[in-house]
């Protein structure tokens, strides 16, 4: 009977766990995150394959680097950077010169995660901070869209992608409107079909509203993501745009448009959904839909720009802490929600 | 303020506290005014010529300026080179004294905060024939491109704004089109990547335009140089 | 799994159930030790006192141990022997605690010592609780609460109803299935004396669904006419929980802090229920109880009526043993307690001795923790609906003040729930027996 | 130094050099952060400011160390006000008479140089109690070591936003400026990063010295 | 200036947000950021004694063009804010004690704050009337608190979160109001 003679181990229980793990959440998604980024591939061709290429690379070398720096084991393996640079691609222009891809992609780790203490620590969605500082910081190349389906797309570049680290891109010839900037400057309305099958112009992977929503399915079926995030966006943008297009059509398109076009759909279905980012109860979630669908209305019908999906969610992230402070569940046995006084 | 005001506060006597504070008080008034006095000119004079460049840009071909005031009704008044206010004009002369046109300012809310513009108009082109901006905080590189991008810039070389038969509004409103539309000589070109900036811009040249531009046009003869 | 009631608790989580090993095996009697340890102290409260000095001469089923008030129990000689020693014996706590060391004469039987019997029918209900400390009987469920205490009803209170648990929702587990299933009648000869000592017009005994065979015996067995239902509930940890099963039945809640009677209920576990109706007949006291021995360390597994006393090593050997054995715990994986030292004995809370493997506890023990990534998985599983992400948030700065204060931590039954299913593998459970330790300290020192 | 009623032992050219790094009104103090934030999206803008800033230190804690023995405590904070504002209205003509261009860039910010913690904190903590030449000295120095941070910000913020120093340009033709530098939020991540960089340094010095 | 008002209160509520974009009242938002009640109390206290240096500003601006002084509106204005600032001190110390040891603290601040002073600056400059001097303080007021609140929320969640001992401090505080700069820049053209 040796084996009695040997040290047991202690451990607390519960003896046996569920298997859910990190990094099994984060394969999902990025698996969910796949469909897109074939289509992608298909409607930008090379240029997608590198901006994507580009911006998964640079996250997940700035990961593993500063885990070096910080000398802590690497943690790349988790998926989480391989999310965030997925994620950060899909939602850049596809024609963005390269060099600035890789420094959005810097920025995501370094300003989004790692100054927080990395994964579960950042209050906000680092592959929007670092579209966000892009956006700031090169606003011309970042809302200049390359055309869709484009006849060469599979044997060339566009020449703005390869300009020299550091230095302008030439201007782009062939660049388009996006149907929101459309909408937007020339009161030009895209057809919902263009807008549910993607072809139209936008960002790398945010035109294809069919193959978000099959992703999104996807994980909700795999209870890896909270249906009630997307689903308060979308009843708050469909009920409040209905509103406002009944009283102003010329200003504000109607529900369907505002919920297909622009990046609300990549948005609501993977970035408000964070987990990292969002309300950890379930009124807490509903309330985080609202709040972004309501600021994604007023940006994009009374703002300047074209879109505001983007700061909706950052916006919307700075807010989380509060209502997870705010909403607590009620606990077995007491009256009412909230915590103790 | 202080750590411990308490401790010896009893014994201080009133009297000290007013002669301190009066006398600096003093001394303080006295340096500010000297300085104001000192200043005063020297400012109001760059003010002045700041202005009058502005003004001789937006009207090329102009070598001196004068103000006015024009009221509601249309009443033409010349008024001093420093003055402020609403309602002002400025008429550029050429070299022979004859007037080349008017600038007028215009202003709106912009990307960022409120865009002041000035622009030039000319009686005899009855078009926009300069335009400058005056302040803005719209993005740096991007909405600063309304002052720098030649393209735009050439909008207002000569922008339609010739009045109706009636004389009371523009036969032809300013109206903003993207980049590379413009077909019509009233139309402004906008800039791609800064539409924004730019079609604010000339939606406050085309709101400022439809106010002014009829009421002045009439009035030619009343800007005159300065004796 | 058919669903027999819909009626359930909200939240909670679906482990696999790995009851298939010894579900059928059928309860067998195991051996005496050579030699068997019983503390004195097997239940909540306060220790018993013993009666026997050493070298003295027992006979099984003599008391050995008398109560120390009313928040004690009696013991009784598990074996006919001879006391060697009344010293500290290696406790689940991990101290050392007073035990009896009893050994056995070669050859004892099972026989057992009789007392003075105790009629349902005839007896008032003091009388009832008495015997029932009497009888050494605490909650046979795991906690191990004295049962004449839980049954005595203060004034004021009232009782309509008593829950027979016989959910039995730990994984493993198998040892009131198989009590459900061969003593029946012990069960059904419980019952009485349970409603007679609370006053409760009726009993019900709730049975997960995936115990079909045992609601079928419990349900055939009911004498015509008696107050008692079975309910069938569905298959979801921590159903067998008391403010869960509660909660499940009635659809109240037991107010944070009170007691299932302000529920007006009461929960007494089946094979309790059971040995109330084997020994308070006979005027006996308990000597053993069936306990499962399994887990994928163990060789012949299987439902043993095991002697109290029995240290685990002796168990363990008799079954046998994996060579890789790593973890050994009393009662099921989701709440059960590893030990550090086989020479525990079992004792009346014991539900189960179950041996993992590296296998199993590679998986638990070699997984990497990561950060919290604020998934939420806790508090859907969560079944009293506290927050566990920002307990453990708490816990891990210390702020254990807080976490009482304002998160109900002390509400926090251990039932494993939020730990089970988070994909960080952050021992929540661990921190939060830290905290309420903390907490319970702190308030001691602060009258 | 027959003044001086100063405890310190420290040399008058040491209360000029400790305001440059060692008590650094910026770095090490973190004090008046509104200019420091608002007005260095150009290296121009601000050694203006540093400068302006500069002035009225000196001139202010001057001018405190003059009066600070006739000066009853009650009145003493309302007094130094007084002053400052008085020395920062004069700032603000006089820059308005230099270049209105740069007074329309640095906006009421050169007003605000009033409420700059900087200045009062010096008047109330040194010139209040000590001699001339000292109090000048660590205005100077102060100033000083306030305006080379101004211009590490602003030199940053304007190379990387739009690759000129003072207005001419540095890099090569066609560089991308990085316009968030020059933007509001450009300040902030600027500041945190020299922050940052300066508490790398003084953890680093700790390690090699402990 | 013919900004409507609903302009003036967007614009500096969000647009041009006090602290933000601006970076008036950094102090303050630096120093009271950390925990949420402080932050909710000082903006109240910031936005009141904004609207009452509105006030003031605006009959101080009357009274000097008036007499033809215009070179004493700094000096003035400085004096004005210390004793407004001064007497809403003794009025929240003698009605109500609790709200001042909340709040005493942060009075001293608030008198050298620039949020409040900048106020006074930019409403003249602008050449805003009563009412909208009003509503610019208002929103100047909302802005900041709004700042604070968000900041504060953030920041409690740091307090926990595993973050590097270099970055604590400052820093951080800075990076987290660039990152909430960043995300205010989507209100852009609101006002518009």
């Amino acid at each position: 009977m040796t084996a009695l003679g040997k040290t047991l181990e202690i451990r607390s229980s519960p003896h046996i766990l569920s298997g859910n793990r990190v990094d099994t959440i984060m394969w999902n998604v990025v698996l969910a995150l796949l469909p897109v980024s074939g289509f992608a591939v298909y409607a930008f061709g090379i240029a997608a394959v590198l901006v994507l290429a580009v911006a998964v690379g640079s996250c997940v070398l700035t990961e593993h680097l500063l885990c070096r720096v910080a000398g802590k084991p690497t943690t790349v393996a988790d998926g989480s950077a391989v999310i965030t640079g997925l994620l950060y691609g899909l939602t850049l222009p596809p024609g963005l010169a390269l060099w600035m891809v890789a420094v959005g992609g810097v920025v995501a780790i370094a300003v989004g995660k790692a100054l927080f203490g990395g994964l579960g620590q950042n209050p906000f969605n680092p592959a929007l901070v670092a579209r966000a500082i892009l956006q700031a910081a090169f606003p011309v190349a970042m809302t200049t869209w390359a055309p869709i389906l484009a006849a060469g797309r599979f044997t060339s570049v566009p020449a703005s992608l390869l300009a020299w680290p550091f230095s302008a891109p030439a201007p782009d010839a062939t660049s388009t409107a996006t149907p929101l900037s459309a909408w937007k400057f020339d009161h030009r309305l895209t057809e919902t079909p263009d807008l549910l099958l993607g072809t139209t112009a936008g960002s790398v992977g945010e035109t294809c509203a069919v193959l978000i929503l099959l992703g999104g399915a996807w994980l909700i079926a795999r209870r890896m993501m909270n249906w009630r995030i997307p689903a308060a966006i979308f009843a708050t943008v469909a009920a409040l745009s209905a509103v406002l297009h009944a009283f102003d059509p010329a200003r504000c398109a109607g529900p369907e448009f505002m919920l297909l076009s622009g990046g609300l759909m990549l948005g609501a279905v993977f970035m408000a959904t964070d987990m990292v980012g969002s309300p950890m109860t379930h009124l807490g979630c509903v309330i985080h839909g609202v709040v972004i669908g309501v600021l994604v209305v007023v940006i994009r019908v009374y703002g300047g720009m074209p879109e505001g999906v983007m700061y909706a969610i950052l916006l919307a992230n700075a807010l989380v802490p509060h209502l997870d402070r705010l909403i607590q569940p009620r606990v077995y046995g007491t009256k009412g929600r909230g915590r103790k006084p | 303020m202080s750590g411990t005001p308490h401790l010896e506060a009893p014994t201080t006597p009133v009297w000290p506290m007013y002669r301190t504070l009066v006398s600096v008080g003093l001394v303080c008034g006295l340096l500010i005014v000297s300085a104001y006095e000192l200043t005063r000119p020297i400012i109001q004079r760059n003010k002045i010529a700041a202005r009058q460049a502005a003004v001789l840009q937006v009207l090329p071909g102009a070598h001196a300026s004068r103000t006015f005031r024009v009221d509601e009704a249309g009443a033409v008044t010349p008024v001093p080179p420093e003055s402020e206010g609403e309602g002002l004009v400025f008429a550029g002369f050429d070299a022979q004294r004859r007037l080349v046109g008017l600038a007028i300012e215009a202003q709106g809310m912009g990307y960022q905060d409120v865009v002041r513009v000035l622009y030039g108009y000319s009686f005899e082109q009855q078009a926009v024939i300069g335009f400058r901006v005056l302040e803005s905080r719209d993005t740096p590189g991007l909405g600063d491109r309304v002052e720098t991008d030649p393209a735009f810039l050439r909008n207002f070389e000569c922008l339609d704004v010739s009045l109706g038969a009636d004389g009371k509004a523009l036969a032809h409103p300013v109206e903003f089109v993207k980049q590379g539309q413009k077909v019509s000589p009233w139309q402004v070109d906008g800039i791609t990547g800064a539409t924004i900036t730019s079609r604010a811009v000339a939606l406050m040249i085309a709101r400022s335009a439809a106010t002014w531009i009829p009421r002045v046009a009439a009035r030619r003869a009343e800007f005159r140089p300065e004796e | 799994m058919p669903l027999f009631a819909s009626r359930t608790f909200a939240h909670g989580v679906h482990p696999p159930e790995a009851k298939d090993d010894t579900k059928g095996l059928a309860i067998r009697q195991f051996p005496f030790a050579p030699v068997l340890v019983v503390p004195l102290l097997q239940h909540l409260g306060k220790p018993a006192i013993a009666e026997v000095a050493e070298g003295q001469e027992v006979a099984r089923g003599q008391r050995i141990a008398r109560p120390d008030g009313f928040f004690s129990v009696a013991m009784h000689a598990p074996a006919s022997g001879v006391v060697r020693r009344i010293g500290l014996a290696p406790a689940i706590s991990g101290k050392m605690e007073p035990a009896i060391f009893l050994e056995p004469f070669p050859g004892s039987t099972q026989e057992v010592l009789q007392g003075r019997p105790c009629l349902a029918a005839s007896a008032t209900p003091d009388e009832i609780l008495a015997a029932i400390q009497e009888a050494g009987v605490v909650g046979l469920g795991g906690a191990a609460f004295p049962t004449h205490a839980k049954l005595k009803v203060p004034a004021g209170k009232q009782v309509e109803t008593v829950l027979v648990n016989g959910a039995e929702c730990e994984p493993y587990l198998t040892t009131d299935h198989r009590v459900m299933l061969e003593h029946a009648a012990d069960v059904m000869a419980g019952i009485p004396y349970l409603l007679k000592a609370t006053g409760a017009g009726r009993a019900i005994v709730a049975i997960e669904a995936n115990k079909p065979d045992a609601a079928e015996t419990i349900r055939a067995a009911i004498p015509p006419g008696a107050p008692i239902e079975v309910a069938v509930l569905p298959v979801k940890y921590p159903q067998g929980a008391e403010k869960m099963l509660i909660t499940a039945l009635t659809g109240r809640e037991v107010p944070s802090g009170g007691l299932p009677l302000d529920a007006r209920v009461l929960c007494v576990n089946v094979a309790t229920t059971a040995e109330i109706g084997h020994l308070l007949p006979q005027g006996a006291g308990i000597q053993e109880r069936v306990l499962t021995v399994g887990g994928p360390g163990v060789v012949r597994k299987g439902n043993y009526r095991v002697t109290i006393g029995t240290p685990l090593r002796f168990v363990l050997e008799t079954v046998g043993t994996a060579d890789d054995l790593t973890r050994v715990f009393l009662g099921g994986p989701m709440m059960g307690q590893a030990v550090s030292s086989l020479d525990i004995p079992v004792t009346k809370g014991t539900t189960g001795v179950i041996a993992f493997t590296a296998r199993e506890t590679g998986f638990v023990g070699g997984q990497r923790e990561h950060p919290c990534i604020r998934c939420g998985y806790c508090l859907d599983a969560c079944p009293i609906f506290l927050n566990p992400a920002e307990l453990g948030l708490l816990a891990r700065n210390q702020q254990y003040e807080r976490m009482a204060d304002r998160h109900h931590l002390m509400d926090c039954f251990e039932c494993g729930c939020c730990t089970f299913v988070c994909p960080s593998h952050i021992p929540l459970v661990q921190h939060f027996r830290i905290a309420k330790r903390a907490v319970r300290k702190a308030k001691a020192k602060t009258p | 130094m027959a003044n001086d009623e100063s405890l310190a032992t420290t040399s008058p050219t040491d209360e000029f050099l400790k305001g440059l790094w060692r008590e650094n009104p910026t770095f090490v103090q973190v004090l008046g952060m509104c200019p420091t934030l608002a007005v260095t999206n150009s290296a121009t803008n601000a050694i203006a400011m540093g400068l302006a800033t500069t002035f009225v230190l000196v001139a202010s804690n001057l001018a405190v160390s003059s009066i600070r023995r006739f000066v009853p405590k009650q009145v003493r904070i309302v007094t130094f006000i007084l002053l400052i504002a008085t020395f920062v209205t004069v700032v603000d003509y006089a820059i308005q008479a230099i270049s209105l261009g740069l007074h329309k860039a640095l906006g009421a910010f050169i007003a605000l140089i009033v409420v700059n913690c900087i200045i009062l904190g010096r008047a109330e903590a040194f010139a209040s109690k000590n001699g001339l030449l000292r109090s000048a000295l660590d205005g100077l120095g102060m100033g000083v070591g306030f305006t080379l941070a101004l211009l590490a910000l602003g030199g940053v913020r304007e190379l990387v936003g739009r690759g000129s120093l003072f207005g001419v340009p540095l890099l090569w033709d066609g560089y991308q400026g990085w316009v968030v530098m020059i933007l509001p939020a450009g300040g902030f991540f600027t500041l945190a990063a020299l922050l940052l960089f300066v508490q790398w340094r003084k953890r680093a010095a700790k390690e090699v010295t402990p | 200036m013919n900004e409507s008002l609903s302009t003036i209160f967007v614009n500096a509520c969000l647009i041009n947000n006090f602290v933000l974009a601006w970076f008036l009242g950094i102090c303050p938002f630096l120093g009271v950021s950390g925990k949420l009640d402080t932050a909710v109390r000082m903006g109240a206290a910031v936005t009141f004694v904004l609207v009452v240096t509105s006030l003031s500003a605006f009959g101080i601006q009357a009274l000097l063009t008036a007499i033809g002084a215009p070179y004493l509106s700094l000096i003035s204005f400085i004096a004005v804010i210390a004793a407004t600032v001064q007497l809403v001190e003794m009025f929240i110390k003698k009605f109500s004690p609790a709200l001042f040891r909340a709040l005493g603290i942060f009075l001293p601040l608030i008198s050298t704050n620039c949020a409040i002073l900048g106020l006074a600056l930019i409403q003249t400059n602008k050449g805003y009337g009563l009412v909208q001097g009003l509503v610019f303080a208002l929103g100047a007021g909302a802005g900041f608190t709004l700042a604070l609140v968000l900041m504060a929320g953030v920041r409690e969640r740091l307090d926990f979160a595993k973050v590097p001992d270099v970055v604590r401090g400052t820093a951080l505080t800075l990076a987290v109001a660039g990152l909430l700069s960043v995300a205010f820049m989507g209100f852009a053209g609101l006002g518009a």
